[in-house]
């Protein structure tokens, strides 16, 4: 009774399906790649699979974490992927431009332009959003039309391909044997939690896409929490940038971050939050974009031929919705135990006995 | 007819919420042509009853027998073709469509497949004005207050029930084609003032007479007595009686609902204001918006309760709205504690100590996904802004206060608002406002939905603080309210501030009518 | 006892001023946009007259060019509607193109038959995904997003390589051009401009078009009318994956072949010719008219940069967004600010 | 030219030729040096260019034909999206009198007047030289053993990616039917990043791969990283045959990374501009006009970095 009670509270957490599918997906490659979960030591760091999709996964969960606080005000962003493409080539034609690629200083400050471009992105973004009253979804749009312009035209079209040891750390080095850009995405993720749960910050988004006229007339600055939203996505997704131009060493103005943001949408409702707006879970965001990295990582392993790659990949996304949704549980595993009806114990109350016509007629 | 079978029939009806059980075997009978009270404390089911029977809610356990057939509804649709016709608790109605449509959604005159809009125009103005009232049916539903709204949503639900007027010819009924055998009414009269609710009290005996089966829902004892002919009490989810409305005297029933003998509920009747009122806190000149409402110039002294009187429609809500700034004004200045604030937006009149507690709380109000907890140190929060979020301990100890204070049920913080019963989320909004103790209090039908005892416990609320020096806007649907708690009456018509009487004991609510009738008086 | 009080009349009518009025008009968006739009044109007009900007071909040709998208973006504007989103667009439409040249040209069947199967199917797979967002209550983002890589991976399945269509009822439907006094209009222009009537027919005219408006209007509400909400809401879906076919069909006969690749993120395209025409996406209000104005204006954007014709790969880009971000705002200043 | 209508020139005179030219898009480094080169030897020329972006997508294409076959531009110039589907449009440009080049790639059409030439290399052809060069390669490492090819696809059902892959299976499967097999497949989507990812999972499932063949220098380089971090040689431990010969595939092979790279040349702007002259001027021109392209070996790298312009 326990057990299957203590079951039941754990099947009801939020945060239950994504992390049984995660554990489900991670365990379908190991009849392809038997030694899947094994890690071993090449070169001074840590290699194997898991390490892979926690190095590749990592821009995704950046660019979900900061899209799960847009999505909570009830908007949303296209814009993250030109974001990735301007702050990745911005930073990396900078960097290419210097006499020395590694020197720290100019490092520094390349990524610093980098990223203050992306917050002028979020800042219009927001703009368009919360001060012009421009729906979300065709406000970031022009950014994510134009933003991929801006940025070939920052590259010129070309790959800018650079060589600067410290600026590959980022997001293709390596710290304490593990991917440096797991320490970013923790502190991120962290300060992220710590951001919306230790301040007020989260009850405040949650409240704004929970009821955007109530929070108005509570008093909530919704344009300015709206623009910081839009802002802190736009720099999620900066970081990203610099993290995919990082891991390559390059700068691709056309491909980089290309179509991030379906993904990074699916990971935050993978994570149980809802698009309507409102409330939201940080960690389940990571666990959904986790999600998707392994699923992108078992196609490559477990050989699926290329044309197939979409299917298998919306069977998945299928089958992690259905699961998620408590109707589709209920309406195939459930059988509901309806009907355990409880008829009442307490001493019925006095009823009137005839049912006396009243009907005054 | 020998025998007299009841139309509806509920027998050990179980409704189990996670962590609520919000019905526990409750029987239930509604005979033809009676109008059967369903009456108990907030958050005692009735709801929850009612949405068991229209197939909102699945059942838990139970049976419905509808005219001798047991049924079990999976959605308000099947109800309403079974012939079961509804006005939920909340106005449920759709916004962006206008008061023709709402009325005829799902059953518009067609001819060919063809929506006839003009016919259904003015079908739908013929029902209206059955109600009494006079809007014009195609403008969007989003243009009317609130309690037009109400009444639209009644309309709706008993246009239907007999629309064998003659000049509507068709007569086909609702959706399948079954005439209405039960009318579901969950407080429809808790935002319409006096005219309306004796328009709808005819409006049901008529369909009483017709045989038609009504369940109300209100919290106005007075109207239960006035119209009802049985009653239902039911107390935290189970039954506790069923009587005839005459067998049964208030205080009885009273008794029966909280489940203990009521003391000191009658104490209010006395008029027990102190008379002391400070120096002018608030004073609007000129403020207006066109359209809404005419320039008026209001003062408001420190403690003092200042009500406003007037019919629906009156502009009363405008004029609150204007104060707080949750509309922008066109003319007109506001100075508040001798400062003129600039009223573009809420945030400047709440940082002036201005708090507004919205009529509509649930498109004003509530965020419905958080819980009582978030929703009730929302205000506060905001005014602190997000950095400096208010300590935990701090935070749980003022929840705990008022949800005690409010007696707001159930009482777990992490409850969702969204699942609260009407009247509780109503006290869950007060709550937030409360806390900010700010230094004008407006409330907007703060009582709204809100049952007897806890509606006392409000008015002394507002008494105490107005003795603490509190300013009070106090907005009510029922003269008498207004007329119980306030210092100065501000009356209302079309729009317009048309007289500010001072409070007493020559001030009753004929002569306050009679002021809104005349429309001018000094 | 309340003889006395006299009911206030309604005026509603009298006191408000017409400017507020025509601000809270929900026409207003869509004139704005047809302003414009026509403004936008006369723009184009003034700059490149002496290209042949101002032959009314040129004008018939936003028809002609974007006569599937018009069709997509009713669909479109059947979902956001009712307050749903569908994603899955663009897939269907490259699906649609790759599957009906696959069956004439590799099966060899006929082209009447082709063209009911392939609505057929594109109408069951909008079907499904309403049936999946209605009966689990998953989010319609999620579910059409599936449909995208769905659709689009039954494209890749068919073939990776692109099909050439080379029917000749193909050949005469897509060359067929239909005079009409200053210019000519193609047979996908006329269907699309067809669609268009029916839906605006549907949505205004019949019960199923109020109630979609409703569900989008407030979806508790409207089920607790005793609308039938399952029933619309994959009905919507039902329709939009019609229309999607039906695009790709036009589609077809645009470019008289299937390619795996056809239409990647027209669903975005089809979107933003829904919102730019003042339709919310929130649901519930808006017109499938200011649909038209939309594909209109997006077909003009594109017009006008290949007029411009010295417009590098990424200044095209960065100018599509400045065109698309100047129309926006200036829409929104002329329908005024409301609260968000 | 079996069909006469380049004659069919409206002015000439002192008036400069137009050419209206749509491009593909700007999805890579060799499609933006291919524009560049094309806009630069219309200026060198004197010729008025008109030039659009298609951004990949086959409908603007179409529409920016339309349009200038409404301008009236002397000469129509483009680099097809994909092979079918241009009947229609190419028919109205004939209607028009106004001759169509294709650059880049050829397109599928029942009527062979619908154009005059094309300008371009052969995708199937690159993929046989891929196949080719790898025997060298092989040859030249002294390879013995089954050769155990990992593959990087270009984007799923774009044109060269199922061209360089059909090309290199047809050699394959003539000559080297036994020794060598393609164990794994997948696509990189012509990008660096693509490659990487999926070069790392590779090795995972299948470590044993001793030879890459990736569709371009991008996916290449990327693998190349993801090599490096599973700790092996690139060029020694796994051999790499890339296709485009991009600057950065020429500096990794004179690296020693890459092993061999087919060269496909995007500099075909001075090439198109004599044949849009002689178009222009009713010449005969040859159906398909090859762009120069040669294959590279690693000791070929080091002379041929200077050369590499994009
Ligand atoms: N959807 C829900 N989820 C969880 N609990 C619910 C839900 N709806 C109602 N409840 C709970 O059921 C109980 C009965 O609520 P109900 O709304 O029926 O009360 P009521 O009698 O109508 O009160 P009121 O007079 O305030 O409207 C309450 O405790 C409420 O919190
Ligand atoms: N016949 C009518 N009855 C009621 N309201 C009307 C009528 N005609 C117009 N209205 C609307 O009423 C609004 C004023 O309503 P307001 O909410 O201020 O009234 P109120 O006095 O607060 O009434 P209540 O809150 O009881 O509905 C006006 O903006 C107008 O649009
Ligand atoms: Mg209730
Ligand atoms: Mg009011």
């Amino acid at each position: 009774m326990t057990t299957t009670s203590r079951l039941r509270a754990l099947t009801r957490h939020h945060l239950f399906w994504p992390v049984a599918v995660l554990i489900g997906l991670l365990l379908v490659n190991v009849p392809f790649t038997p030694d899947f979960f094994s890690v071993k030591m090449t070169d001074g760091h840590l290699y194997g699979s898991l390490v892979s999709i926690v190095l590749f996964g990592s821009p995704l969960i950046l660019v979900a974490v900061g899209m799960t606080l847009v999505i909570a005000t009830g908007g949303i962003d296209l814009s993250v992927g030109a974001v990735v493409a301007i702050t990745g080539a911005l930073t990396c034609s900078y960097i290419s431009d210097q006499a020395d690629q590694s020197a720290l200083s100019a490092v520094f400050l390349a990524m610093g332009i980098g990223l203050v471009a992306a917050v002028v992105c979020g800042l219009w973004n927001g703009f368009l959003v919360a001060r012009m009253g421009i729906q979300p979804i065709i406000a970031t749009l022009i950014i994510m039309v134009a933003g991929r312009g801006v940025a070939q035209l920052i590259t010129d079209g070309q790959i800018i391909t650079i060589n600067s040891e410290p600026y590959k750390l980022i997001g293709g080095g390596y710290w304490l044997t593990l991917p440096f850009s797991i320490f970013v995405v923790a502190v991120v993720v962290a300060a992220t939690m710590l951001l919306t749960r230790r301040t007020a910050l989260g009850l405040l988004v949650e409240s704004v896409g929970g009821n955007a006229e109530a929070s108005r007339l509570v008093g909530i600055r919704s344009a300015r929490i709206k623009i910081m939203v839009y802002v802190f996505c736009a720099l999620c997704a900066g970081i990203a940038g610099l993290m995919i131009s990082s891991n390559t060493s390059a700068a691709d103005g056309n491909n980089a971050g290309l179509w991030i943001e379906l993904d990074a949408i699916l990971a935050v409702v993978i994570g149980g939050t809802a698009l309507t707006g409102g409330r939201f879970s940080i960690g389940g965001t990571v666990l959904g974009a986790l999600v998707i990295q392994t699923l992108t990582t078992t196609i490559y392993t477990i050989g699926v031929p290329t044309q197939t790659n979409l299917v298998f990949k919306a069977a998945v996304v299928i089958a992690v919705c259905l699961l998620q949704s408590p109707k589709f549980r209920e309406k195939v595993f459930g059988r509901k135990t309806r009907r355990k009806v409880t008829v009442p114990a307490q001493p019925v109350a006095p009823v009137e006995p005839a049912p006396k016509t009243e009907v005054s007629r | 007819m020998a025998e007299p079978r009841p139309v509806l029939q509920m027998t050990g009806v179980v409704k189990e919420f996670p962590g609520v059980r919000a019905l526990s075997g409750v029987d239930f009978r509604l005979f033809p042509g009676e109008i059967h009270a369903l009456i108990g404390e907030n958050g005692a089911g009735k709801s929850t009853l009612i949405k068991v029977l229209t197939g909102v809610h699945s059942l838990d356990g139970g049976t419905i027998t509808l005219d001798g057939e047991s049924v079990e509804f999976t959605s308000p649709l099947q109800a309403q073709q079974a012939g079961i016709s509804t006005v939920y608790q909340e106005v449920n109605l759709c916004p962006n469509l206008s008061v023709a449509e709402n009325i005829f959604i799902g059953r518009e005159p067609t001819r060919g497949g063809r929506i006839q809009w003009k016919r259904m125009r003015k079908e739908a103005a013929e029902l209206v004005d059955r109600l009494g009232l006079d809007i014009d049916v195609a403008a969007p539903l989003s243009s009317y207050p609130l309690a037009v709204q109400q009444l639209v949503a009644i309309v709706r639900s008993v246009g239907t029930g007999d629309r064998e007027t003659p000049g509507s010819g068709a007569g086909q009924a609702p959706g399948s084609g079954t005439a209405t055998k039960v009318l579901v009414l969950d407080e429809p009269t808790s935002s319409l003032d006096r005219d309306e609710v004796l328009e709808l009290f005819r409006l049901m005996r008529q369909l009483r007479d017709d045989g038609v089966a009504i369940l109300f829902v209100s919290h106005f004892l007075d109207q239960i007595y006035e119209i009802c002919d049985r009653m239902t009490v039911l107390r935290n989810g189970t039954l506790v009686g069923e009587h005839l409305v005459r067998d049964l005297d208030q205080v009885g029933l009273i008794e029966l609902m909280i489940g203990k003998a009521l003391d000191q509920l009658e104490e209010l009747h006395e008029h027990q204001l102190h008379s002391d009122v400070g120096e002018t806190l608030v004073k609007a000149e000129g403020l207006g918006r066109s359209g809404k409402i005419s320039p008026f110039d209001l003062e408001i002294k420190k403690g003092e309760v200042l009500g406003l009187a007037g019919l629906l429609g009156s502009g009363r809500t405008e004029l609150a709205r204007l104060l707080f700034g949750a509309d922008h004004p066109d003319t007109g200045k506001v100075t508040i504690g001798g400062k003129q604030v600039s009223m573009s937006a809420p945030n400047d009149a709440i940082g002036a100590g201005v708090a507004f507690c919205s009529e509509n709380r649930r498109t004003e109000g509530l965020v419905p996904d958080l819980t009582v907890r978030e929703n009730i140190i929302l205000a506060l929060q905001a005014a602190r802004g997000w950095t400096r979020p208010i300590p935990a301990s701090q935070r749980d100890e003022l929840v705990a206060k008022y949800i005690k204070a409010l007696d707001i049920r159930p009482a777990n913080p992490e409850a969702r608002v969204g699942q609260l019963s009407g009247g509780n989320q109503q006290k869950v909004l007060l709550a937030r406002w409360l806390i900010t103790s700010p230094q004008l209090l407006i409330l907007d039908e703060p009582t709204r939905g809100i049952d007897i005892g806890a509606k006392t416990e409000i008015q002394r609320l507002v008494v105490s603080l107005s003795e603490d020096g509190m300013s009070v806007l106090y907005i009510a649907a029922e003269l008498e309210e207004v007329l119980r708690l306030s210092h100065t009456i501000g009356v209302l018509r079309d729009r317009k501030l048309v007289a500010r009487l001072a409070n007493g004991p020559e001030i009753t609510t004929s002569r306050i009518l009679e002021t809104i009738a005349s429309g001018e008086h000094q | 006892m309340t003889a006395t009080a006299q009911k206030p009349k309604a005026a509603a009518n009298g006191t408000a001023s017409r400017t507020t009025r025509l601000l809270a008009d929900p026409r207003l968006p869509v004139l704005v946009t047809a302003a414009l739009f026509l403004a936008m044109y006369g723009g184009g007009l003034s700059r490149y007259t002496n290209y042949g900007f101002g032959e009314p071909q040129v004008f018939l040709n936003l028809f002609i060019d974007n006569g599937y998208l018009l069709v997509a973006a009713i669909g479109a504007t059947f979902v956001i509607l009712s307050g749903g989103i569908d994603l899955s667009v663009g897939s269907v439409i490259g699906f649609t193109t790759m599957f009906t040249a696959w069956l004439v040209e590799r099966q060899g069947l006929p082209l009447v038959l082709v063209v009911p199967i392939a609505l057929g199917v594109g109408a069951f797979g909008g079907f499904l995904m309403g049936y999946v967002i209605h009966n689990f209550e998953i989010q319609p983002f999620i579910v059409t997003l599936a449909g995208l890589f769905l659709f689009r991976g039954l494209c890749l399945v068919i073939s990776k390589e692109s099909i050439s269509v080379s029917d000749p009822s193909v050949d005469t439907l897509a060359q067929t051009r239909v005079p009409l006094g200053l210019g000519e209009l193609s047979i996908g222009a006329l269907v699309a401009l067809a669609v268009l009537a029916v839906a605006y027919y549907v949505l205004h005219h019949t019960r199923f078009g109020r109630r979609v408006y409703a569900i989008g209007g407030n979806e508790q509400s409207a089920l607790l009318m005793g609308l039938p909400m399952g029933g619309t809401k994959i009905a919507v879906y039902t329709v939009s994956g019609f229309c999607s076919a039906l695009a790709g069909l036009l589609f077809m006969l645009y470019i008289q072949s299937g390619d795996p690749l056809h239409a990647v993120g027209m669903e975005l395209d089809a979107i933003a010719a829904v919102v730019i025409g003042g339709t919310l996406l929130t649901g519930g209000s808006g017109y499938v008219v200011g649909t038209l104005f939309g594909v209109l204006v997006l077909g003009l954007i594109k017009s006008l940069i290949t007029f411009e014709g010295t417009l590098s790969s990424w200044w095209t880009k960065i100018a599509t967004g400045v065109l698309l971000c100047a129309f926006i705002l200036i829409q929104r200043t002329m329908t005024g600010r409301k609260k968000t | 030219k079996e069909d006469g209508k380049p004659s069919g020139s409206t002015g000439g005179g002192g008036k400069a030729l137009t050419l209206g030219f749509s491009q593909v898009g700007s999805e890579s480094g060799w499609r933006t040096a291919n524009s560049e080169s094309v806009k630069s030897a219309a200026k060198e020329a004197g010729y008025t260019l008109k030039f659009s972006d298609a951004q990949q997508k086959q409908e603007n294409q179409i529409s920016a034909i339309r349009n200038y076959i409404a301008q009236k531009v002397d000469v129509i110039a483009f680099s097809p999206v994909v092979v079918t589907g241009w009947d229609a449009v190419l028919k109205e440009a004939k209607a028009a009198k106004i001759p169509v080049v294709l650059t880049d790639r050829s397109v599928e059409t029942s009527d062979d007047s619908l154009f005059v030439t094309l300008v371009g290399s052969d995708f199937t052809d690159e993929g046989r030289r891929a196949a080719k060069i790898l025997e060298k390669v092989l040859e030249k490492a002294g390879h013995k053993g089954p050769v155990k090819i990992a593959q990087l696809e270009g984007t799923t059902g774009a044109a060269p990616a199922i061209e360089r892959a059909k090309g290199f299976k047809e050699i394959m499967d003539a000559d080297h039917k036994d020794d060598w097999k393609i164990v794994v497949s997948q696509t990189g989507d012509f990008t660096r990043a693509g490659g990487k990812q999926v070069m790392a999972a590779f090795l995972q499932s299948n470590p044993d791969i001793n030879v890459l063949y990736a569709h371009n220098d991008d996916m290449g380089i990327g693998a190349i990283q993801a090599i490096e971090a599973a700790g092996k040689k690139p060029g020694k431990d796994i051999l790499i045959v890339t296709v485009d010969g991009v600057k950065d595939g020429f500096i990794a092979m004179s690296e020693g990374k890459i092993n061999a790279i087919v060269e496909c040349n995007p500099l075909l702007g001075p090439q198109l501009m004599d044949v849009v002259k002689k178009v222009k001027d009713g010449e005969k021109v040859e159906r398909w006009i090859k762009t120069e392209e040669s294959d590279f070996l690693q000791d070929q790298a080091k002379d041929a970095l200077p050369t590499r312009k994009y």
